[in-house]
């Protein structure tokens, strides 16, 4: 326990109260505050991401065309999947949770470049301005933007590219703060083997922001540059190579899905051990396993394109290696549900929502085998069973990781409890809608329909129609778990102590919510934050 | 990955690392003459080495970079985090154009099939 | 796990399946074994009334660590293995494969045989004989993929690559393009129909359409064409308004009225001949005031040069002098030739002449009027609310007086109302049957 | 802003969340990583011109005789110098001599700007001559003007006589409008029958991105100059030379490696 003075109290003055003007939150530098505005930026985006989904799920409900013409629907599937992974999931946990904590929990008063935080905030809001102009003319080149169709199509193809390389940038600067924040602004006795598993997973998340985006921030240049210019890289007629963009396109996007999903593995790292009194079993495993999928992700892309042309040199060699990035995965979840062996278990929402995490992403890592093996993925590329894994691993895991962030958070950054059995009755929605929904598409996949289909054979009807039910399900799930806090947060009365559910780590050991400087004064910390339960002979870590 | 000497401040307590003025001369001196030799290199026919010209380019080119980065930018003097985020770039660099050579050079050679058509010249007339 | 995969009509779907199902066992085997694991210690360790009982501080294990590190790695060695030598396998007996060109572009599959023929849509392969396809694009990426044998491949354009299967068993598969190519992605359908070896040399030998093509004048190419495409169901040669507008005299025209207002004048710069030209290939481009929108199907990419001559010729010839271009007079062989012909086969004839194809599909999807899949017998709802039994009464009517019966969801008057008297007794027996063998 | 940043000349500005010192390596860290990410965004132009070199040797080798090396000897040497300068700067602001500081980073801008005149000159002469990107897409199809190059890489000579109909062979195409751009018959000519693929392509992406990092280096050197006119550096606070130096060294090592990849190549 770090024995620095208690949390004096200091009135009521904290974070939020102390300076109210609007100016005040638009320039601040306190990596609180710009957490907050990134959480309400990206919700926004994820109901714009959401229409659109149900929109599609909808005109998918029955074969045929029903109230949308092709090219709308190209245009949906590509702003469904451009707006909810550049605009919402690869900021989410990062940027919102990431900068609220990463200070408070390794004892610092703000990140290491704290003007820089609010530079990336406002990059972030133009690049989503950009992209709420490409919502006006239309893109249907798929969030991928593939080279021959994105170069020939007539739709603002340079609109939504340049939409992208800028959010490119604010990931970019996020990831650099936050890791020059770990290295240089740890707190007296915080070594690396005392920070709590969130901040090692947003370490190997900063990293990867800071060295894949670039690349594709490049690639979707080069793209604006040939369709501008002609150069004429990655158009066949003069010579270039498809399959190039690709490559370099999949360089970033494969890193990407770690960005997403690892924070939420550092959440549900964090979640699991308090709720279950126990330290996190192998806390150094999971914690080097972070480390580890953050680097052996850089190895892997092509297995994105392993029916793509390639080389069977290039393709075995993606197939093998990809089962690399599937052991750390696995660890990690051995060691979650070893944490609750012999603990004394509460059924808070958060734990819900991470024991939930475990069974999904136990699904998501699992039909990962299928597309790694080679044989097996020339049956189901692209086909509707990679529509279902990769939302079990996106939806599944990073945004259920956010929404169990928000619940078990929610006292620290607005000193109120949310309403406990409406929380419960929103996770069971979510819980059985997303099943619903995406269970079914493995279905789909199974019987050969590929995806990005706008009309489908009649024989895969049933199955698209118990997905559409689901996704209503789903949707509603959301918004009655998000409309909660948002009410809780305006409305409730009930004042959240500063510790509610007795964690050990260092971010509840300061009231809630925070004052301005995080700690009245800086900790020192003397053991890992999962020291819970009374020492046996054995438990040396 | 992480050093456990690395607690905060680690160390040194002072600000960069300052080196003589003849550091700066000798290596300014280094990569004007390698420049040279670099040109020399490949325009000079006597050394005309076919394929190895670029791996002598490059390698000299390399040569001239860390020099520059060791001492024009003090990486010499710096904490073991920033050589590895020097390194890990590089490292990625080199992953990216290796796994994309062993894509593009190996593909299969796959031809169409000849076409022997007795119909061809009557066909192509009205297309 | 129950059986899903579509059925294994390729030599290396049965492997490709042993390896899925392995998968799948493993998966769920850990899946239930997790979770189920997690469930259990919720219920036996969890907090009783409200008080957290005392729990050990237990902080790991390196035995277990090092167990469930190596076992997963064991287990992803032998997964992956068995991937890439299946993988391998897909490629037996290259050398002596048959070899198909496969060319997708925007929104068709274009096949060329080696003795030169090509079809579009359709390609034939004989049973138990290797066959390798070499796809190549022309404008973007494609994907050929036949889910029943279990093998997919990007046509990457400006590269050639391929795919090889073994048909075992015959019969007519679904193939896709799974790769997203635009706006008709989800159209760029094919069948893959693999007959005997016999059959098969019969057909890859039958140039008998090449022929008919050669031997044709351009407007008599045009006239096949406007029946086999279907333009004779929207655009009538004798100046009655169908959906769209009549042939008749249209050649002549020295200007047309736009929907939009505008009106576009025939000279030498823009000659009548590219307008119709236009609007074959791209209808929106001009739409002729009071007629609909969207309905025409955009010919580009369909078409080749010669038989848009063709049609072109065939249009200019409806200029009025020669008698409108009735159903020729069934000459005496016709005649025999229809009265030899089963009720089926009478009723496909029919289909394909009269150019139902042009907006009744065979394969349930909706182009103008109700597909003829399952038809007969169906039961449904009209426009005006009633019920229908579409029995053989139904069908008749609905032929010889489309307007009688409207289905729910469908226009009026777009049917051609001439069938009355081309259509005999027989005739839509022959109909009636053939659209029995499409339930 | 309301984080406390007063700033008295020759102390670093007071941060509430870490120490000067703490601070000053907070900011070589974070400046050493930003370095990285350059390194990688021009990670994929290396890449696509290794592998393009590789299939069109031939065509490569032909257009690389197009630049004139004489000129980039010129600018690798200014970069040199002007790297030099850059590291004396640091070296002067280290001793806390603002004025020194000053005038080696106003050479050091001046040689940026010399090199861009150099590079100017390079663009306006290929300009000239037609090798320019952009597309001209001449209804003159590839057979008829193939390369003279000897692309002995087997793209050009292909396996069918009459391959599957239509588009599918490697014309060549380098379209930018008939003569959106004026082009004269020699541009036009010079065009077609050299069959450049994307070197140029290439050539302008790699070296058009690097001279907008030389003017953004410039810019950064300007403003630092500025502070140093005003006294703004001591021994303890140099931070912002350091960046700006550290900054245009990055900018020279890249020339460094583009210098013999362009233009000696052969």
């Amino acid at each position: 326990m770090s024995e620095h003075a208690a949390a004096a109290d200091h009135g009521n003055l904290n974070y939020l109260n102390h300076e109210t003007t609007l100016w005040s939150w638009l320039s601040t530098v306190d990596h609180k505050r710009i957490g907050i505005m990134y959480l309400f930026t990206i919700t926004i985006f994820f109901i714009v991401g959401g229409i659109a989904a149900l929109t599609m799920r909808m005109e998918l409900a029955s074969a045929g065309p029903d109230f949308l013409t092709p090219d709308q629907y190209n245009v949906l599937f590509t702003l469904h999947g451009a707006i909810m992974i550049f605009l919402f999931i690869v900021p989410g946990i990062p940027a919102t949770m990431g900068n609220f904590l990463l200070p408070l929990m390794i004892g610092a008063k703000d990140v290491a470049f704290p003007r820089l935080n609010l530079l990336s905030y406002y990059i972030y809001v133009v690049g989503a301005i950009m992209a709420l102009f490409a919502l006006l003319n239309p893109i249907d080149t798929g969030w991928t933007f593939y080279a021959p169709y994105s170069t020939q199509t007539k739709s603002a193809v340079i609109l939504m590219t340049g939409a992208a390389f800028v959010l490119g940038f604010s990931s970019i600067l996020t990831g650099l703060n936050f890791v020059v924040t770990v290295h240089r602004l740890r707190c007296p006795g915080m070594t690396w083997d005392r920070l709590p598993v969130f901040v090692w997973a947003l370490y190997a998340t900063a990293v990867i922001q800071t060295l894949a985006t670039p690349v594709v921030g490049m690639t979707l240049l080069l793209l604006i540059m040939e369709r501008w210019l002609g150069v004429g890289i990655f158009d066949p007629k003069m010579g270039g190579d498809p399959v190039l963009f690709e490559h370099f396109f999949w360089f970033y996007s494969h890193p990407v899905v770690y960005i997403m999903v690892l924070p939420a593995f550092g959440v549900v790292g964090e979640i699991i051990p308090v709720f279950s009194r126990k330290p996190l079993f192998g806390y150094k495993m999971v914690c080097y396993a972070s480390l580890a999928i953050a680097l052996v992700g850089f190895l892997v892309w092509a297995h994105h394109m392993l029916v793509a042309g390639i080389s069977d040199t290039s393709a075995i060699y993606f197939s093998v290696i990809t089962f690399g990035v599937a052991i750390p995965t696995a660890v990690k979840v051995f060691n979650w549900v070893s944490t609750m062996y012999k603990g004394s278990i509460s059924f808070d929402t958060p734990m819900l929502y991470a024991m939930a995490f475990i069974f999904l992403f136990m699904i998501a890592g699992t039909t990962g085998v299928y597309l790694a093996t080679l044989a097996v993925d020339v049956f189901y590329h692209d086909t509707y069973f990679v529509v279902a894994h990769f939302h079990y691993t996106i939806q599944g895991g990073a945004v259920i990781g956010l929404i169990a962030a928000l619940h078990f958070w929610f006292p620290k950054m607005t000193g109120k409890m949310y309403n406990e059995h409406i929380a419960k009755i929103a996770f069971v929605l979510v819980f059985v809608g997303f099943n619903l929904t995406f269970l079914p598409q493995f279905v789909l996949g199974m019987e050969g329909m590929p995806r990005r289909y706008f009309d489908y054979l009649p024989e895969f009807q049933s199955m698209h129609r118990l997905s559409t039910v689901g996704a209503l399900v789903n949707g509603f799930g959301y918004t009655f778990a998000l409309l909660n806090l948002l009410f809780a947060w305006i409305f409730s009365k009930r004042k959240a102590s500063a510790n509610p559910y007795h964690s050990l780590s260092l971010e509840w050991q300061t009231q809630s919510p925070p004052i301005h400087d995080n700690f009245v004064e800086t900790p020192t910390v003397t053991d890992y934050p999962y020291g819970y339960g009374t020492p046996v002979e054995g438990g040396a870590h | 990955m992480s050093s456990h000497a690395d607690t905060h401040g680690d160390g040194h307590d002072e600000l960069g690392h300052i080196l003589p003025f003849s550091t700066y001369r000798n290596v300014l001196i280094g990569l004007l003459v390698l420049t040279v030799l670099t040109v020399v290199v490949a325009k000079v026919d006597t050394f005309d080495f076919g394929t190895l010209n670029i791996v002598i380019a490059m390698i000299i080119a390399s040569i001239k970079a860390s020099i520059v980065a060791l001492y024009f930018m003090h990486l010499k003097y710096e904490d073991k985090i920033t050589w590895l985020y020097v390194f890990f770039p590089l490292l990625l660099l080199a992953l990216m154009m290796g796994l994309i050579f062993i894509d593009n050079p190996l593909r299969r050679d796959d031809r169409p099939v000849e076409i022997h058509d007795p119909l061809a010249q009557q066909l192509e007339a009205l297309q | 796990m129950f059986r899903y995969l579509p059925e294994q009509a390729s030599k290396i779907a049965p492997s490709v399946d042993w390896l899925h199902n392995w998968i799948t066992d493993l998966s769920v085997l850990f899946t239930v074994a997790i979770c189920g694991a997690m469930v259990y210690f919720a219920i036996r360790y969890r907090k009783r009334d409200g008080v957290d009982h005392e729990t050990p501080r237990i902080e790991g294990s390196n035995f277990l660590e090092v167990v469930w590190t190596v076992v997963p790695t064991l287990i992803s060695i032998w997964v992956a293995y068995y991937g890439i030598v299946i993988y391998q396998d897909m490629r037996e007996g290259e050398n002596e494969a048959l070899v198909i060109n496969a060319v997708g572009k925007q929104w068709i599959w274009e096949f060329q045989y080696e003795n030169g023929k090509q079809t579009v849509g359709e390609f034939v392969v004989p049973v138990n004989r290797p066959v390798k396809v070499v796809l190549t694009a022309t404008d973007v990426l494609h994907s050929f993929f036949v889910p029943a044998m279990r093998i997919k491949k990007d046509a990457v354009p400006g590269h050639y690559t391929s795919v090889m299967f073994t048909p075992v068993k015959t019969g007519t598969y679904h193939t896709f393009c799974t790769e997203y190519c635009g706006t008709n992605h989800s159209g760029m359908l094919a069948k893959l129909n693999v007959v005997s070896e016999a059959e098969y040399e019969r057909w890859v030998n039958d140039r008998s359409d090449d022929l008919a093509k050669l031997s044709m004048t351009p407007a008599k190419l045009g006239a096949k064409l406007y029946s086999d495409k279907g333009c004779v169901a929207c655009h009538s040669l004798n100046g009655t308004r169908l959906v769209g507008p009549s042939f008749l005299k249209l050649y002549q025209q020295d200007g047309r009225k736009l929907a939009d207002g505008s009106e576009v004048k025939f000279d030498e710069k823009f000659s009548v001949e590219e307008y119709i030209r236009e609007s074959i290939l791209h209808p929106a481009a001009k739409v002729v005031e009071s007629y609909p929108n969207g309905l025409m199907p955009a010919f580009d990419g369909q078409l080749s040069d010669g038989e848009l001559k063709g049609l072109i010729a065939f249009i200019k010839e409806q200029d009025g002098s020669a008698p409108a271009q009735e159903e020729e007079p069934a000459s005496e062989d016709m005649t025999a030739k229809l009265a030899a012909m089963s009720l089926e086969e009478l009723g496909q004839f029919h289909y394909e002449s009269k150019a139902c194809n042009g907006c009744h599909s065979l394969d349930g999807s909706q182009i103008v009027g109700p597909s003829f899949k399952g038809l007969y017998g169906k039961k449904g709802e009209l426009a005006d609310g009633t019920e229908y039994v579409a029995d053989d009464a139904y069908i008749q009517e609905s032929i010889w007086d489309p307007n009688a019966k409207i289905v729910k969801g469908f226009q009026p008057n777009l049917m051609l109302q001439t069938y009355k008297d081309q259509l005999k007794e027989r005739d839509i027996q022959g109909i009636i049957a053939y659209m029995k063998t499409l339930q | 802003m309301n984080s406390a940043v007063e700033t008295i000349p020759g102390e670093p500005p007071h941060a509430h969340h870490w120490t000067s010192v703490n601070a000053y390596h907070g900011a070589k860290l974070g400046m050493w990583l930003f370095l990285a990410t350059e390194i990688l965004l021009f990670s994929v132009l290396f890449t696509s011109f290794a592998i393009y070199r590789f299939l069109y040797l031939g065509e490569f080798h032909s257009a690389s005789l197009q630049l004139d090396w004489r000129m980039g000897a010129t600018n690798t040497a200014v970069l040199i110098i002007s790297s030099f300068t850059a590291a004396l700067a640091m070296d002067a602001a280290q001793h806390g001599n603002n004025k020194r500081v000053r005038n080696l980073l106003l050479f050091t801008v001046a040689c940026g700007g010399i090199f861009l005149v150099v590079k100017y000159f390079e663009y306006s002469h290929k300009y000239d001559i037609g090798l320019f990107p952009g597309r001209t897409c001449p209804e003159v199809h590839a057979d008829a003007a193939s390369g003279h190059g000897d692309s002995h890489h087997g793209e050009s000579d292909h396996g069918a006589k009459a391959d599957h109909g239509g588009g599918h062979h490697q014309e060549f195409c380098w379209p930018t409008g008939d003569n959106a751009l004026g082009l004269s018959d020699a541009q036009k000519e010079m065009l077609v029958s050299n069959n450049y693929k994307m070197y140029f392509g290439l050539y302008y992406c790699m070296t058009g991105l690097h001279a907008l990092h030389v003017i953004i280096g410039m810019a950064v050197l300007s403003w630092v100059c500025l502070l140093a006119s005003r006294g703004r550096f001591s021994e303890k606070y140099y931070t912002p030379v350091e960046l700006g130096a550290l900054y245009w060294h990055l900018v020279d090592l890249i020339w460094i490696y583009l210098f013999p990849l362009l233009y000696l190549v052969d």
